[in-house]
């Protein structure tokens, strides 16, 4: 956090400490994410980015450190009221319902994470236009077993999207795809992005991260490494050797 | 009308019991506990190993351990059939196969519990050996051989498959099938192939643990039923895979249901080890030896 | 309605068929003597032929279905009438029976009912057949009509007055030098209706209880429990258990030990009388002095007795049933008996007539003369107690012998003489 | 109200009005005994498919829950001679009192850790109602019926007219589960308990609820079957069978809609009953396990799957 910055921050994660057992996935963990923020999360595999997800969306409880979203303390609060509240996520391999249509995955989001009552045709036409957005609406009453990979990111994105969020957490939504489907991954969730809402996008792919985040932390070990600019992080010494593997 | 002989007397012959248990359940610890497939007719095909030991022992008067012994490569053969038949029909459609499996097994161990009536009939079967009628006498205690046999049958069956499961290249895959099934197949294993074995081998348990059903108790062809609840209590209480952990949760089962027998009103006593199973499962439920932190 | 019978041959076939459309729907049973009088007499039944009570089921209906055959082969009754028998399966469970016996009622239009084996499938068939005024012949159910009150029921059990069983044993433990008392009992419903019973009696006699406990069903193993009943030191040793339980606690009796001032060890365990149980048992059996119904011994056998013992070894074998069948089977047919001499004395299927005549003569069946008291149990009690003497292991034809079950009691049927203490007659 | 429910409320009156003609024209009692016993088990299903099949927690305490209904019925009665809408409505509370605190204990485990708790609870209050003496304790109890009342002239018609209105209840429940946001929010968690908490579904709140519900109406069912059998001891009421049989139906009917269940009870209710009353032997068990064991492998989405599939076909042949 900049001293600057008069804005409270969106998500304000204070000494965060996550054990499992023996082993510590997170050490002492504190950042701020602003409001309308667009964020990188990078690391080698096993850092503890998706652990640090799973802290924020709720999967997993903290203690000892504390999760602030708009001020509250939502430590104690389960997935599904933080969802509520504005915190979306993605997961890295997709986990679609899989005995819906991609409409009806939707529909789950818009049924139980929608902030106002709203009648059911405006629901159905919120939950079209996300999908148009998406590119996915001629697939709308298709299973969502029949799904090709690019259109199972897309999708849990648009369910994200459905639950209304102010903090959406990608998690690898491009890993496995071809360079022009993450291209098109991209260049969505800029386009999200550009309509106030704050990403958080954790990617292996440096090119994306690079072209997409305002600000880039590394995590190493569950500890940072590294925050700042994506240039900055980039040219970090402790960075390179973390991903060479020294 | 407590007395510290009783209460001794009970722990003695509790653990032995528990022995017993462990024995029974070593098969689904193997089954159920590492390759998840919920087999309630793991105590049918138990059932089924007891009337092949007593037709041997009736027929060609073999010892009932000898004959558990002569009938496992059959039930190995068997177990292999049997989670290729799982395997194509539930475990490769994926999801849901857990509730499938569950009735699945059920009609299995309807079928088999029908062909041991049309067989046998529904009479009570028990075998004879040297060792079923007489007791070891320690002091004032007095144990009966059969709790012994069963006591050193589980103590060799769980250290046997301890030693196997961490020794052996087999083994060592069962585990780590169990565990993660993608990083197995990333190195160029099969898992379907292991899966299969590791399920072979813990329905030829099942022949020893047969011949112990009914060196300890004579068994009739409904008598599985009563052993769903028995074999997952104990499964689960131990902690899914643990064959350690199996013996142990079977005889702290064994002696608490020995102790509410003797010390207290025995008609409790099937409330209390499932209570202890629902605390258990609430309070821990990985299980007391759980493989997952 | 029935008595109104128009002869055979006289009537319009239209009138006939009125008629017996009016009698079926009056009295659905009873009516149907306007029927020709070749029509067989059909009897219906359920009986537990799988689950817990299969065994014994299977027993009864064989040696009901031995009486059907002798009865077909010397014509039948009423001027020959043959016998038919509408048999179901009720799984052993009572939520089966009530609609097997609407079915036999309403749908079979059957002639007559014979319970199931046992209390528990018996139990909700008796306020029905008691609503419809139908005959019910029981087939060894325990006290189920001592609160329904039917008058129309006879039980072919020995039982008689619901406490005479814990009467009988305790007389011979008491007369053994008995002073207290242990109860054994499964918690299962015919084992906890003896145990009440023996409370009652043992209360009533100040007799103390020094050990008073029920094990649960399932149970694997009774060591313990043995030790901890053996640590009480009673002189009599009570136990009403089922037949997977009662093996369970002999040999833990033989492994244990339970102690040397036993007198009586026994009473109501079940299963000590099927073939295949004793034979597995063996010489565990010695000394036990428990209940039964009928034993070859010299006293039991009465007219047709022999014969009907030569056809049911030959059935059963092939059938995989009890080989021996002591318990059950010639209940069963005496039980035909009962109802062929009521047929035959009151010359119709008439309900009413049928149970006046059954209630109020002495009846000769295989299994000694029958009378019956007022709630349709026996008058007096038959039920054996005797003790097994020197059975060897692994041998089935040895119960065929008489002298390996000494009866003690009913004095009348005796054949011996209690040798106690318990320890010294295992010998 | 859409043209779907226009069509089911009226399908459900015009069985109900068949159900009371039927008691005040049959005389012959027989389809009214057999026909309680499978609309019995139709009315489990469906209550049991809310849990099992809608949310995918498969409950083997259907007989513990059964049997309660049974003993709060034989308690009822025995202690104030209670009426049978009071037995069934005391049954229903009961059950979702059971029902809730199963759910608190247990519904955070997973799959078939659940399903191995439910069992443990079956023995535990299976062990309990044996060793209370004032029901009878193992030794079983036999209990009389009133008088009936008006217009039935026979208690078991209206038995089963009391069992028909409970399998429209059953039913209107379920189905109105399927078509609302609950049945959409079980029907996520069951495909992916994780995706949907994060999508804001409350799998625990909407697991208890189902619970709560399956609970209360498996209990309600049981109560009358305390007056049909005149007799309950606890072996009987609680029976493994009730549990198996039940599944079994909800799976060979399908669990994906709430027709499945009924379907499923019809066909194997009906196919039990008549094996009662024609082969009956052990033969029966054998078609119940056979019938298992096919449907399973053969038609894993149940009836109801094969039926949408021959429709889907159906459909894409005429395109």
């Amino acid at each position: 956090m900049t001293l600057s910055d008069t804005r409270s921050p969106l998500l304000r994660i204070s000494s965060l400490t996550k054990r499992f057992g023996g082993f510590t996935a997170l050490h002492d963990v504190s950042v701020d994410i602003r409001p309308g923020e667009r964020f990188g999360l990078i690391g080698p595999n096993g850092s503890g980015k998706t652990t640090l997800i799973n802290c924020i969306s709720g999967a997993f409880r903290t203690e000892p450190g504390t999760v602030l979203f708009r001020d509250e303390d939502i430590a104690l609060l389960q997935p599904h009221v933080r969802t509520r509240r504005g915190i979306a996520r993605s997961f890295q391999i997709p986990r679609p319902f899989r005995s819906m249509t991609v409409a009806e995955n939707l529909m789950v989001a818009l049924d139980f994470a929608a902030h106002e009552h709203v009648s059911a045709a405006q629901r159905r036409d919120s939950m079209m236009s996300i999908l148009d957005q998406m590119g996915l609406g001629p697939k709308a009453n298709v299973s969502a077993t029949q799904l090709s990979q690019v259109e199972l990111r897309k999708m849990e994105l648009a369910r994200a999207m459905a639950t209304h969020p102010k903090l959406l957490i990608s998690d690898e939504a491009m890993a496995g795809l071809s360079s022009s489907e993450v291209d098109e991954v991209l260049d969505l969730l800029l386009s999200l992005a550009s309509r106030d809402i704050t990403i958080i996008m954790i990617e292996h792919i440096m090119q994306a991260v690079m072209r997409f985040s305002e600000r880039v932390m590394c995590l190493d070990a569950g500890r940072i490494i590294a925050i700042g600019s994506p240039s900055e992080v980039m040219a970090d010494q402790r960075v390179q050797e973390a991903y060479l593997g020294t | 009308m407590f007395s510290f002989d009783l209460l001794l007397d009970a722990v003695v012959i509790g653990v032995l019991l528990g022995c017993f248990y462990g024995a029974v359940s070593l098969g689904l610890s193997v089954s159920f506990g590492l390759l998840d497939v919920p087999h309630v007719a793991h105590p049918a095909f138990l059932v089924l190993a007891s009337y092949a030991v007593y037709f041997l022992n009736e027929h060609y008067a073999v010892d009932p351990l000898v004959a558990g012994l002569l009938i496992t490569p059959v039930f190995f053969l068997l177990g292999l059939v049997a989670y290729r038949l799982y395997y194509e029909t539930f475990e490769k459609r994926g999801s849901d196969a857990a509730v499938r499996g569950i009735a699945f097994f059920f009609g299995v161990a309807f079928i088999i519990e029908v062909l041991i009536i049309l067989q046998f009939g529904v009479d009570q079967r028990s075998v004879t050996a040297d060792y079923i009628g007489r007791a070891w006498r320690l002091g004032d205690i007095r144990i009966p051989y059969r709790l012994l046999v069963a006591f050193a049958v589980a103590t060799a069956l769980t250290v046997l498959l301890t030693l196997y499961l961490s020794r052996t290249f087999m083994g060592r895959a069962i585990r780590a099938v169990a565990q993660d099934q993608e990083a197995l197949r990333l190195m160029g294993a099969n898992p379907i192939k292991i899966k299969q074995w590791a399920f072979g081998i813990a329905t030829a348990v099942l022949g020893i643990a047969g011949a112990l059903l009914i060196i300890v108790a004579p068994v009739d062809p409904t008598l599985d039923r009563a052993y769903i609840g028995r074999t997952f209590c104990v499964v689960v209480m131990a902690g899914l895979g643990s064959m350690g952990g199996t013996l142990v949760a079977a005889i702290i089962l064994g002696v608490a249901e020995t102790i509410v027998l003797t010390m207290f009103g025995a008609s409790w006593a099937p409330a209390i080890s499932f209570a202890m199973l629902l605390g258990v499962l609430a309070v821990r439920p990985q299980g007391l030896f759980g493989r997952r932190s | 309605m029935s008595k109104k019978v128009s002869k055979p041959g006289s009537i319009s076939r239209r009138r006939l068929l009125a008629t017996a459309g009016a009698a079926l729907a009056a009295t659905p049973l009873g009516a149907k003597l306007v029927r020709a009088q070749q029509t067989p007499i059909r009897i219906g039944m359920s009986m537990p032929q799988t689950g817990g009570l299969a065994g014994g089921g299977k027993a009864s209906l064989l040696g009901i279905e031995i009486w059907r055959d002798d009865v077909n082969a010397k014509g039948g009754l009423l001027g020959g009438r043959k016998i038919e028998l509408v048999v179901y399966d009720d799984k052993s469970s009572a939520s089966e029976t009530p609609a097997i016996y609407s079915k036999l009622i309403d749908v079979d239009k059957v002639d007559l009912l014979f319970a199931p084996y046992a209390t528990v499938p018996t139990a909700p068939i008796m306020p029905m057949v008691k609503q419809r005024g139908l005959l019910l012949m029981g087939n060894f159910s325990f006290q189920v009509n001592s609160k329904v009150g039917h008058d129309m029921w006879f039980n072919n059990a020995p039982w008689g007055p619901a406490d005479s069983w814990a009467t009988s044993f305790l007389d011979i433990g008491q007369r053994a030098g008995g002073k207290s008392m242990a109860l054994l009992a499964a918690d299962q419903e015919f084992a906890q209706n003896l145990a009440k019973t023996a409370r009652e009696v043992a209360a009533k006699r100040n007799l103390p209880m020094v050990f008073d406990q029920a094990y649960p069903p399932n149970t694997v193993e009774f060591s313990s429990i043995i030790r901890a009943l053996k640590a009480a030191k009673p002189d009599i040793v009570y136990i009403a258990s089922y037949p997977p339980d009662s093996a369970g606690i002999l040999r833990a009796v033989n492994e244990i030990g339970i102690g040397d001032n036993v007198k009586v060890f026994g009473g109501g365990m079940v299963g000590l009388q099927f073939g295949a149980v004793m034979e597995n048992m063996g010489s565990l059996l010695n000394g036990v002095v428990n209940y039964n119904t009928w034993l070859p011994e010299k006293s039991m056998y009465f007219e047709g007795t022999k014969e009907f013992f030569d056809k049911y070894t030959k059935r059963a074998v092939e059938a995989k049933i009890d080989p021996l069948g002591y318990y059950l089977a010639p209940f069963g047919y005496a039980s035909g008996q009962l109802i062929a001499q009521a047929i035959n004395a009151v010359g119709s299927l008439e309900q009413k007539a049928l149970a006046k005549y059954l209630r109020e003569n002495t009846h000769k069946t295989i299994v000694g003369p029958i009378a019956f008291s007022p709630d349709g149990e026996r008058k007096e009690t038959a039920v054996l107690q005797a003790q097994f003497r020197g059975v060897v292991d692994k041998n089935m034809e040895q119960f065929r012998s008489s002298g390996k079950q000494v009866i003690l009691f009913p004095e009348n049927l005796k054949s011996g003489e209690l040798i106690a203490p318990f320890e010294a007659a295992r010998k | 109200m859409t043209r779907n429910s226009i069509a089911f409320w009226t399908g459900s009156t015009v069985f109900l009005v068949a159900v009371f003609v039927m008691t005040q024209v049959v005389g012959n009692q027989y389809p009214f005994f057999a026909g309680y016993v499978i609309l019995q088990f139709i009315a489990l299903a469906v209550a049991w498919s809310i849990l099992g099949g809608y949310a995918g927690y498969v409950n083997f305490g259907t007989s513990a829950f059964f049997g309660v209904g049974v003993y709060a019925a034989v308690f009822l009665v025995k202690a104030f001679g209670a009426p049978l809408p009071l037995q069934i409505l005391a049954g229903a509370a009961i059950g979702a009192l059971m029902g809730f605190a199963l759910g608190l204990l247990t519904l955070r485990m997973q799959g078939i850790f659940f399903s191995i708790a439910t069992i443990a609870l079956t023995i535990i209050i299976e062990t309990t109602i044996t060793n209370w003496r004032y029901v009878g304790g193992a030794a079983g109890i036999q209990i009389q019926r009133p008088a009936v009342t008006a217009p039935f002239d026979n208690y078991v018609q209206m038995l089963f007219f009391v069992q028909a209105l409970l399998v429209v209840l059953a039913v209107a429940i379920s189905r109105y589960i399927q078509n609302s946001w609950i049945g959409r929010g079980l029907q996520a968690l069951r495909d992916d308990e994780l995706a949907a908490e994060c999508t804001g579904v409350p799998t625990l709140r909407l697991k208890l609820l189902a619970c709560v519900i399956s609970g209360a109406l498996m209990c309600a069912v049981g109560a009358p079957a305390a007056m049909y059998l005149q007799y309950a001891d606890p072996a009987s009421a609680f029976n493994l069978n009730y549990s198996v049989t039940t599944l079994a139906m909800s799976l060979i009917g399908g669990t994906a809609h709430w027709s499945g269940p009924i379907i499923g009870a019809i066909l194997l209710g009906t196919t039990q009953q008549l094996l009662t009353v024609t082969i009956s032997s052990e033969v029966n068990v054998l078609v119940l396990g056979l019938m298992l064991v096919l449907f399973v492998v053969g038609a894993p989405e149940g009836i109801i799957g094969l039926i949408r599939k021959l429709r889907g076909d159906r459909k894409e042949g005429e395109v």
